[in-house]
């Protein structure tokens, strides 16, 4: 007496799938060669990491002086790419355990990859407070460990203390939750596997994982528990990485809109790089079913719900700035507009208040090629963003005998593009070696959970 | 009546000239794996983590052979001596730490320095660690020894008394009674020799006007003390001109606020000197200009005619008889004749202009050099010895000078370093640095200072007088030279009834002593007629002495090379300075290389705009282009992006004495005619600051804050009826916080007078002296990463001719709600139980978080490994305080290391620290006594009663900071009912 | 049996590591402690400041007035050794061997002596040889403390701190060792202690727990 | 002796009818294995709502303590050092990491004793009852003793709910 039910809503897998077929479809991307298309995209990102490492070395090596900055400007480059890959990596572990909570079901296609580009996007962020140091070698002093100094521990009350805090948590937490998510998948991979190694390798990994409900019931209880805990971690960690700012006494940081500014920033330019990427991904690994228009169409909806609060925030500074009638305020904004950076912030307002508002149009909406040019401009909007904020505001502060030009370096642009190289090359070897789409939850959301397939 | 034993007296009685330690054999004992290279590989690979008894890296400890008494390694002792650095003969105390001085200070009981130093004196220090020095004898540019070199020498001079050449000995002034004596006797031995003493920044056209008005030619002594009015002809006291370290002691001493009234200074200048700065009212002229105003005055004192401000000036004059002063800087002997009637007029002699005892600092006449040069042309000049002067860079006419001496037969330079004169002469006599020679010196009339040597002899050196005595014949060395030569004349000069040992022993140890004044026979006062001056009206060159080059000798010096100019914050160059307007005009702007010509020479530098400058002049600063500044070629930390700022064969800067000129006998240095043509390069200029005023830029001024109020400033009259006028607005401190720190020990504080700091940098260098700040190079200060933990910011108001300059020393403020120590991470910046910021730079891993997060931006980052690995340089550095590596960041300890040695010492003789025990490195060398240092918790300390003073206030007080380092109003005697204070 | 297996392993991996950690040959990288190196000259501070009770501050005078307290000069050694050229056993047994062999006693230098007056460019009867330049004893550096660490012993000997509390009986030592850690924590553990029980410096320590106090 | 019998569905809503059948006939169900978590499985098995959830609390409150206690003690007590002035006891400073090693405690912790309850660690062999359970199968495994097991009854339950395919598999202890 198995019938199904006919659902008046759209179905979220498009091409009547049933579980044999989605299984065969993911599991298949692993085991054919990888395409024309991949081979271009990986050695690309592969060549722009190769660049980065040996600019990362050099500039270990030698000092930061082979950066641009100089003694009024101490951040740039360096904490910009920090806060623009910590804001990519908040989307992913939105899209996994925030809309999780919300059980907005369209997500299982999709939470997959953008956990994994969380990990790899937190990973680049993670690289740069260490390489921003002066004396990287001694950057263990910054974990409270018991010492023979003293012991001399840690200043708990540094923001720079808060953030290696958040961003290891983060870190950790995000990966367990995609390790987790990821270990039935891989046990379906394990027994589908033909050779001896995927078959070792897959078995290890999937921790003997049998399909036992018993099991399954515990585990979507930790799963839930898991996205409850990570939700309000996307939050804290962007308000503590805003925090950097918002503590400190310089004019145009010391503002306490930062927190939810910034989250509202990191969860924008995380949805613009997650559409970036799953264009090229569901083209490259023909995934058109399965993320679908509609995934991309709720999507660029959350891009226009915080790009319009990313354009409130610019906003609110500015009236703040007048409001306060501080001076100091009120010349930093000045300035941002009409000082020698403003081509950086007029590139950055226009990018951030104006690409989301072609949202609004359903005929942009689902033309993917006009949504993947947008998300890239979202996404150099927000890194001039952060840019903006940090340079800015330390170029020209309190005493104008301090007042500086700052000019990147090479060495500084290399790392740049070796840390896009990083995040791509991980995903590229994400995409070929790992089951893209969560097939345990895709099933889940099928119109008929069955063997025959949709209509019976 | 021996006084207690303060100073160390050197007891070498003969310069040991067998075993000397040359720079080669200095080699020092760390094994080849220092303990910062293994922390650096143990921290980042485990594998050190792992074994067990890693091989301890051996470190020797080396004593004494024969223990010599009262040096004991790790304390320092002071020795009293006199720096012959510039020429103004300022008494020191040489810190010598385990054998080798690595500190001046002014000594306070010498009436030339007062306590204080000038910048260039505090620098000189590292000269003696020259690793770039001539250290032996050379003939024909072979090296010889000093035997050899003497025969050679004999046996040349008498040759060229046979062929009836003249023997001409050219040197700069000579200061020394007994340098002077054994010329004489050398003049006495060699009938054809003949003396002739020239100053590279030339002084001859006031000896040359005194000898008109009073017969003899002699520079009188200005007492500035005395002087309540004060008319500065382009006479740049306070920085360069004659002695500035006495000058600006002097007027200070006249500008007490307390007192019913302070001096009146008014300066006329073409270009924008510090001494300008601190004007109370600044007249921008010309120099023709300024012949005429001289002209007006003087007509307008005879009370004839009606002369516009030259009328107001001389009303006041009249006020001020007998107590004012008026001076001239400029080269002429027009100008100089009429300021000495004035000064006569005014009846200003013997009050403020001292004739009785003069100077003999500068006695440098232009007409015996013009009168040598025809005798060279002749070719009547047979031997040349020339004595520590660069003749080649120095006279305008450098080149020709060179060329003639290729053919003269034996020529001779006793010099300290390579210059351009060494490389023609065919003999070299090296001279030790003032730091390792003995020395008499008059710089003024009745004061008798010494010179000491306070390390044994780097190299193979002899003085200029140690020569003249052998070439005399004299046997015995250069202490007995200088003995003997008192011993004969000590019944004569003595003054005090002390025997000759003991007067030489209280001399030796203090380091001066007032002897009987030799007497000047000075005629009767003629009017003397003023000569035609050539200055013309059209666009006109000035050549200045800058305030870290002067004439170029220091050139070689690293830290003046890197030391901002107070007014332009140039560094490793000089510029051609052009007013706003003038560069407007021309369609120049800042960088662009220009053509500076006269007369067939002609000079290619970059433009600096400079407020504050007349229209019709181009000022360029002298002592810069000089042969051996291309060592400067690879200074600087090496990577990819350098830009190597001087090509093959360049020289730091361009120099510029071969467009001065010479006409009837007197070098002008300004009013030079000039055609100035664009040459389409640009150059970068490496400015510590580009943003020169308070007030924000036009197309981005909020309107509640127009100008930033952090420079505070009124005048006199003000003053007085409300002591705290020029104040912005009273700051109530607010805190949320219960005070869980309060101060029960200490709490130490600074303050600093705007009114009194004249901008002249003492400050900067000492600080880097005392803290082994390193020099950075051209490129990274281009970069603005240069290390000094001091700047001096220098804002100014109102614009073009009519500017105002205020200088505010800005260091750390040790602010006690300090926003950088929140935010470190590894508490590398901490706050100390007695108020100060401490910044430990062995915990600090190099986030510059707190550099940003300060709001006086005031810390700094060793962004490389700055190069250390001169050995005989790395003498100079302070063993107290640790070097630092890369990737860690400091700051102005607040003499941290004065602090703690003042504490040990009070604690060891159980008496507490009395206010004035600790004076920090830049309040002791401040000439104009600025900046004051002390307990806040003992109420009877000056700081405290600073602090107290209505004038007293902090910068950026509304951010609640709450700095340790307070400033004090700034006033001028000044009249204008706006209060002057643009600063707003 | 695959179980029981695994538990074995994992003790025998635990018990090594207590054994390397615990025991005092593990040191980590930077500390010193027992740090015996051969010095030049075999110089006996048993005998010297134990057996002869010499104070300490004869020879290293520098305690009480720097912050090195400085390894004497070989002249200070020579005030004694001028006179003492080997040690009084030596001369009993020359005396008797000289009756016994009907000679001359000559006298006679030990070897340790003998190095002295070799540095010091005499000869062998510690006589001054005519233009023979002396050479410092280079002796190898025991207590090395970092040297971004500014430690003076002035005012450790003012405070009445004792050598030994932190050179260790010194006066029983052959050859010199260093007995204590002397990292910043065992600094902190005397620095962080009320200084009632130390004579002249009566005053609280919180100022002694400054950083300025050791690095600048 | 005890004797497993495994059922396979092709389908869920199959396999839940037949579970609740199974139970109310009074079988005793071992466990079920599904490739996805099947909704309503739970009810049909009797299973109880799972205590991690407060053993997740616990960690989170373990994490909180030491938080906020450590940067305390830290700050406060070992080594007191005056940093800008700030009150020894700056509560509000420690707030973010306080906050950031509660949701590392309770993530971690729930995380481990999941793997260390459910048994599903590294290495471990899974064990296979019915073949492509995790691919498209749906499998039911009932444990009885052998002679109280009605096997014929559970044939019925079996081909009523469409079963694919049944087998019972003697394990000796």
């Amino acid at each position: 007496m198995a019938d199904h039910v006919k659902s008046i809503r759209e179905p979220l897998v498009h091409g009547n799938k049933n579980l044999k077929t989605i299984t065969d479809d993911v599991v298949g991307i692993m085991d054919k060669k990888p395409t024309g298309l991949w081979w271009v995209g990986f050695f690309i990102a592969l060549s722009a990491l190769a660049l980065g490492i040996v600019a990362v070395s050099y500039q270990i090596m030698t000092g930061i002086g082979t950066w641009g900055l100089n003694k009024t400007v101490g951040w740039a480059f360096d904490i910009t790419n920090f806060v623009f890959w910590v804001g990519i990596g908040h989307a992913g572990t939105l899209i996994s355990a925030i809309l999780f909570l919300f059980r907005q079901k369209w997500r299982t296609s999709i939470n997959r990859s953008a956990e994994a580009m969380t990990i790899f996007a937190v990973m680049c962020a993670g690289m740069f407070p260490i390489i921003h140091m002066g004396r990287p070698w001694m950057a263990y002093w910054m974990f409270p460990y018991p010492n023979t100094r003293g012991p001399l521990w840690v200043n708990f009350r540094s923001p720079l203390a808060w953030d290696v805090f958040a961003i290891l948590t983060y870190l950790i937490i995000s990966a367990v939750f995609w390790y987790i998510g990821m270990i039935p998948d891989l046990a379906t991979v394990r027994d589908r596997a033909k050779t001896r190694i995927k078959k070792a390798v897959f078995g290890f990994l999937s921790f003997g994982w049998s399909g036992s409900f018993k099991t399954w019931h515990r585990y979507e209880t930790v799963y839930g528990l898991l996205a409850g805990l990570a939700a309000p971690l996307v939050v804290s960690v962007h308000t503590i990485v805003s925090f950097d700012f918002a503590t400190s006494a310089i004019p145009g940081w010391h503002t306490t809109t930062f927190p939810p500014y910034f989250v509202a920033g990191a969860v924008f330019s995380g949805f613009a790089m997650v559409l970036t990427l799953l264009i090229i991904a569901r083209k490259a690994m023909r995934l058109e079913e399965y993320i679908t228009v509609k995934h991309i169409e709720n999507m660029t909806k959350v891009i226009i719900l915080t790009g319009g609060i990313v354009t409130l925030s610019y906003a609110t500074e500015f009236f703040m700035a007048w409001y306060s009638g501080n001076g100091y305020e009120q010349f930093v904004f000045l300035n941002r507009a009409m000082g020698p950076f403003a081509w950086a912030y007029w590139i950055m307002v226009g990018c951030n208040l104006i690409t989301p508002q072609f949202f609004w149009f359903k005929k942009i909406r689902t033309n993917m090629l006009m949504v993947f040019i947008l998300s890239i401009f979202i996404n150099i909007g927000m890194w001039f963003e952060r840019f903006v904020i940090i340079v800015t505001s330390l170029h020209r502060d309190f005493l104008p005998s301090s007042w500086v030009m700052y000019k990147p370096s090479y060495v500084e642009i290399a790392t740049l593009i070796g840390s896009f190289g990083l995040f791509f090359t991980l995903f590229m070897l994400f995409i070929r070696f790992m089951p893209i789409i969560s097939i345990g939850e895709v099933k889940s959301v099928l119109q008929y959970k069955g063997r025959s397939g949709g209509q019976k | 009546m021996h006084k207690e034993k303060k100073y160390r007296m050197n007891q070498m009685t003969e310069a040991t000239t067998d075993s000397v330690v040359g720079p080669a054999d200095l080699e020092t004992t760390t094994t080849e794996w220092n303990r910062r290279d293994f922390l650096k590989t143990a921290g980042f690979s485990l594998a050190a983590f792992m074994t067990a008894c890693s091989k301890t890296p051996v470190n020797k400890a080396i004593p004494f052979l024969i223990q010599p008494e009262e040096v004991i390694p790790g304390k320092a002792y002071w020795y009293a001596s006199t720096s012959h650095a510039c020429g103004s003969g300022c008494g020191v105390l040489v810190k010598n730490r385990d054998s080798r001085p690595i500190k001046l200070e002014g000594n306070p009981d010498h009436p030339a320095s007062q306590g204080g130093l000038c910048p260039i004196c505090q620098a000189s220090v590292i000269e003696l660690y020259d690793s770039k020095r001539i250290y032996n004898p050379q003939v024909f540019r072979k090296g010889s020894t000093w035997a050899a070199l003497d025969s050679f020498v004999l046996k040349n001079l008498n040759k060229t008394r046979k062929q009836g050449k003249q023997i001409v000995l050219l040197t700069e002034t000579i200061t020394s009674p007994s340098i002077k004596f054994y010329i004489k006797k050398f003049l006495k031995k060699y009938s054809n020799a003949s003396h002739v003493e020239y100053d590279p920044i030339s002084y001859s056209a006031i000896l040359d006007a005194h000898e008109v008005n009073y017969g003899t030619r002699f520079l009188p002594q200005y007492d500035f003390e005395k002087a309540d009015m004060i008319l500065s002809l382009d006479a740049d006291f306070l920085g360069t001109w004659l002695s500035p370290t006495q000058f600006t002691k002097d007027y200070r001493k006249n500008r007490n606020l307390d007192s019913k009234h302070i001096s009146k200074h008014i300066h006329v200048e073409s270009r924008l000197s510090i001494t300008g700065a601190k004007a109370d009212k600044r007249i921008v002229k010309s120099p023709a200009e300024i012949l005429q105003l001289v002209k007006d005055i003087e007509s307008a004192l005879q009370k004839n005619g009606e002369h516009g401000i030259a009328t107001n000036i001389a009303k006041e004059l009249k006020h001020y008889k007998g107590k004012s002063l008026v001076i001239s800087g400029i080269n002429d002997i027009g100008i100089q004749i009429l300021v000495n009637r004035i000064n006569k007029f005014l009846g200003n002699i013997g009050k403020t202009v001292l004739h009785k005892n003069p100077s003999f600092q500068k006695s440098g006449s232009d007409n015996a050099v013009s009168q040598l040069l025809t005798d060279m042309k002749l070719g009547k000049v047979g031997a040349l010895l020339i004595s520590d002067v660069n003749p080649v860079y120095d006279l305008p006419e450098g080149e020709s000078f060179g060329e003639l001496m290729k053919t003269i037969s034996t020529t001779l330079l006793f010099t300290t370093k390579k210059n351009e004169t060494a490389e023609l002469c065919n003999v070299i006599c090296p001279l030790p640095h003032y730091l390792e020679s003995w020395s008499d010196d008059e710089f003024i009339s009745g004061l008798l200072s010494m010179t000491q040597p306070t390390i044994r002899g780097l190299g193979d050196t002899r003085t200029f007088r140690k020569s003249l005595g052998d070439w005399i014949g004299y046997e015995d060395d250069e202490r007995i030279l200088i003995r003997n030569y008192w011993k004969k004349i000590y019944s004569t000069r003595k003054k005090g009834n002390l025997s000759f040992n003991q007067w030489w022993d209280n001399l030796v140890h203090d380091g001066f002593v007032n002897i009987k004044e030799k007497s000047l026979s000075i005629g009767r006062y003629k009017q003397g007629s003023v000569p035609k001056s050539n200055f013309n009206n059209g666009m006109t060159l000035i050549a200045y002495p800058s305030l870290q080059m002067l004439d170029g000798r220091h050139a070689e010096n690293p830290w003046l090379q890197e030391l901002p100019d107070p007014i332009s914050k140039l560094t490793w160059d000089n510029a051609a300075n052009l007013s706003p307007k003038k560069a407007k005009e021309l369609g120049l702007n800042q960088g662009d290389v220009v053509k500076i010509s006269s007369n067939g020479n002609s000079v290619e530098m970059p433009v600096y705009i400079q407020d504050g400058q007349s229209d019709k002049v181009v000022a360029v600063s002298l002592g810069y282009g000089r042969k051996g500044t291309e060592r400067f070629k690879n200074l600087g930390p090496d990577w990819i992006q350098k830009k190597v700022t001087l090509d093959e064969g360049e020289l730091v800067g361009e120099r510029v004495n071969h467009l001065l000129e010479r006409n009837d006998n007197t070098l002008t240095f300004s009013g030079i005619s000039v055609n100035i043509t664009k040459t389409g390069k640009t150059a970068d200029l490496a400015l510590t600051q580009t943003y020169n005023t308070l007030k924000n830029p036009e197309n981005t001024a909020p309107p509640s804050m127009k100008v930033r109020p952090f420079i505070q400033e009124t005048t006199f009259g003000e003053y007085k009826k409300d002591p705290s006028s020029g104040a912005h607005h009273g700051h109530q401190v607010v805190t949320l916080w219960k005070d869980d720190h309060p101060y029960e020990k200490h709490h130490w504080g600074m303050a600093i007078d705007l009114g009194a700091c004249t901008g002249c940098s003492a400050c900067v260098i000492s600080c880097q002296v005392e803290n082994n700040v390193p020099v950075v190079g051209k490129d990274e200060v281009f970069r603005r990463r240069d290390m000094a933990w001091m700047r001096i910011d220098r804002y100014y108001s109102g614009d073009g001719e009519d500017v105002d300059v205020a200088f505010q020393p800005m260091m750390c403020q040790h602010c006690d709600n300090s926003p950088c120590e929140p935010v470190c991470p590894v508490l590398a910046t901490v706050h100390s139980s007695e108020g100060l910021n401490q910044q430990v730079y062995n915990r600090c891993v190099g986030t510059r978080f707190c550099a940003n997060n300060c709001p006086y931006k005031v810390r700094r980052f060793n962004w490389f490994d700055y190069a250390h690995n001169d050995e005989l340089e790395n003498m100079v550095l302070n063993p107290d305080i640790t070097v630092r590596s890369r990737g860690v960041m400091e700051k102005c300890s607040m003499c941290i290391q004065r602090i703690q040695e003042a504490k040990i010492e009070a604690k060891a003789k159980g008496i507490p620290l009395a206010d004035g025990d600790i004076k920090l490195a830049c309040q002791q060398s401040c000439p104009a006594d600025a900046i004051t240092f002390g307990d806040l918790n003992d109420k009877e300390s000056d700081i405290s009663k600073l602090v107290e003073d209505p004038r007293h206030y902090h910068v950026l007080e509304e951010l609640n900071a709450r700095p340790t380092v307070g400033y004090l109003t700034m006033v001028r005697n000044r009249e204008e009912e706006k209060g002057g204070n643009h600063h707003g | 049996m695959q179980k029981q297996l695994k538990l074995v392993t994992l003790l025998i991996f635990v018990v090594g590591l207590i054994i390397v950690f615990s025991n005092s040959t593990y040191r980590m990288p930077g500390n010193q402690q027992n740090y015996e190196p051969i010095q030049p000259i075999d110089f006996s501070h048993r005998l010297h400041a134990g057996e002869m009770d010499i104070p300490c501050q004869y020879c290293h005078y520098g305690a009480s007035q720097s912050r090195h307290a400085g390894i004497p000069a070989t002249s200070v050694c020579m005030n004694c050794h001028k006179y003492v050229s080997a040690t009084k056993e030596a001369f009993q047994l020359e005396e008797k061997e000289s009756v016994f062999e009907g000679r001359e006693t000559e006298s006679i230098t030990s070897v340790e002596i003998s190095k002295i007056y070799e540095a010091m460019g005499y000869d062998s009867q510690g006589e001054p040889i005519e233009g023979k330049e002396g050479k410092s004893v280079e002796w190898v550096k025991v207590h090395n403390i970092p040297d971004f660490v500014f430690f003076s012993h002035k005012p450790h000997i003012t405070a009445g701190v004792d050598c030994t509390d932190c050179h260790g009986d010194v006066s029983s030592m052959e050859r010199i060792k260093q007995t204590e850690d002397l990292s910043m924590g065992w600094c902190l553990d005397c620095h962080r202690k009320d200084h009632e029980s130390l004579d002249n410096a009566p005053e609280r320590t919180q100022l002694l727990l400054d950083c300025a106090t050791c690095h600048y | 002796m005890k004797i497993y019998f495994v059922v396979s569905f092709d389908n869920e809503y199959d396999l839940v009818g037949a579970t609740q059948d199974f139970r109310n006939n009074g079988f005793n169900i071992l466990d079920a294995y599904t490739p996805y978590a099947v909704h309503g499985l739970d009810k049909a098995m009797g299973l109880k709502p799972s205590r991690l959830s407060k053993i997740c609390f616990g960690f989170a409150f373990i994490g909180l303590t030491i938080g906020l206690y450590g940067q305390y003690w830290i700050s406060a007590v070992n080594w007191p050092i005056n940093i800008g002035g700030k009150p020894w006891n700056s509560m509000p400073g420690f707030l973010p990491i306080a906050f950031e090693t509660t949701v590392l405690f309770a993530g971690l912790g729930t995380v481990f004793t999941l793997l260390w309850r459910t048994g599903i660690l590294p290495g471990r062999k899974p064990k296979v009852y019915a073949p492509a359970v995790t691919d498209d199968v749906f499998a039911l495994v009932i444990t009885e003793e052998t002679n109280t097991f009605d096997s014929e009854k559970a044939e019925n339950i079996s081909t009523k709910y469409h079963s694919i395919e049944w087998h019972e598999k003697l394990e000796s202890e």
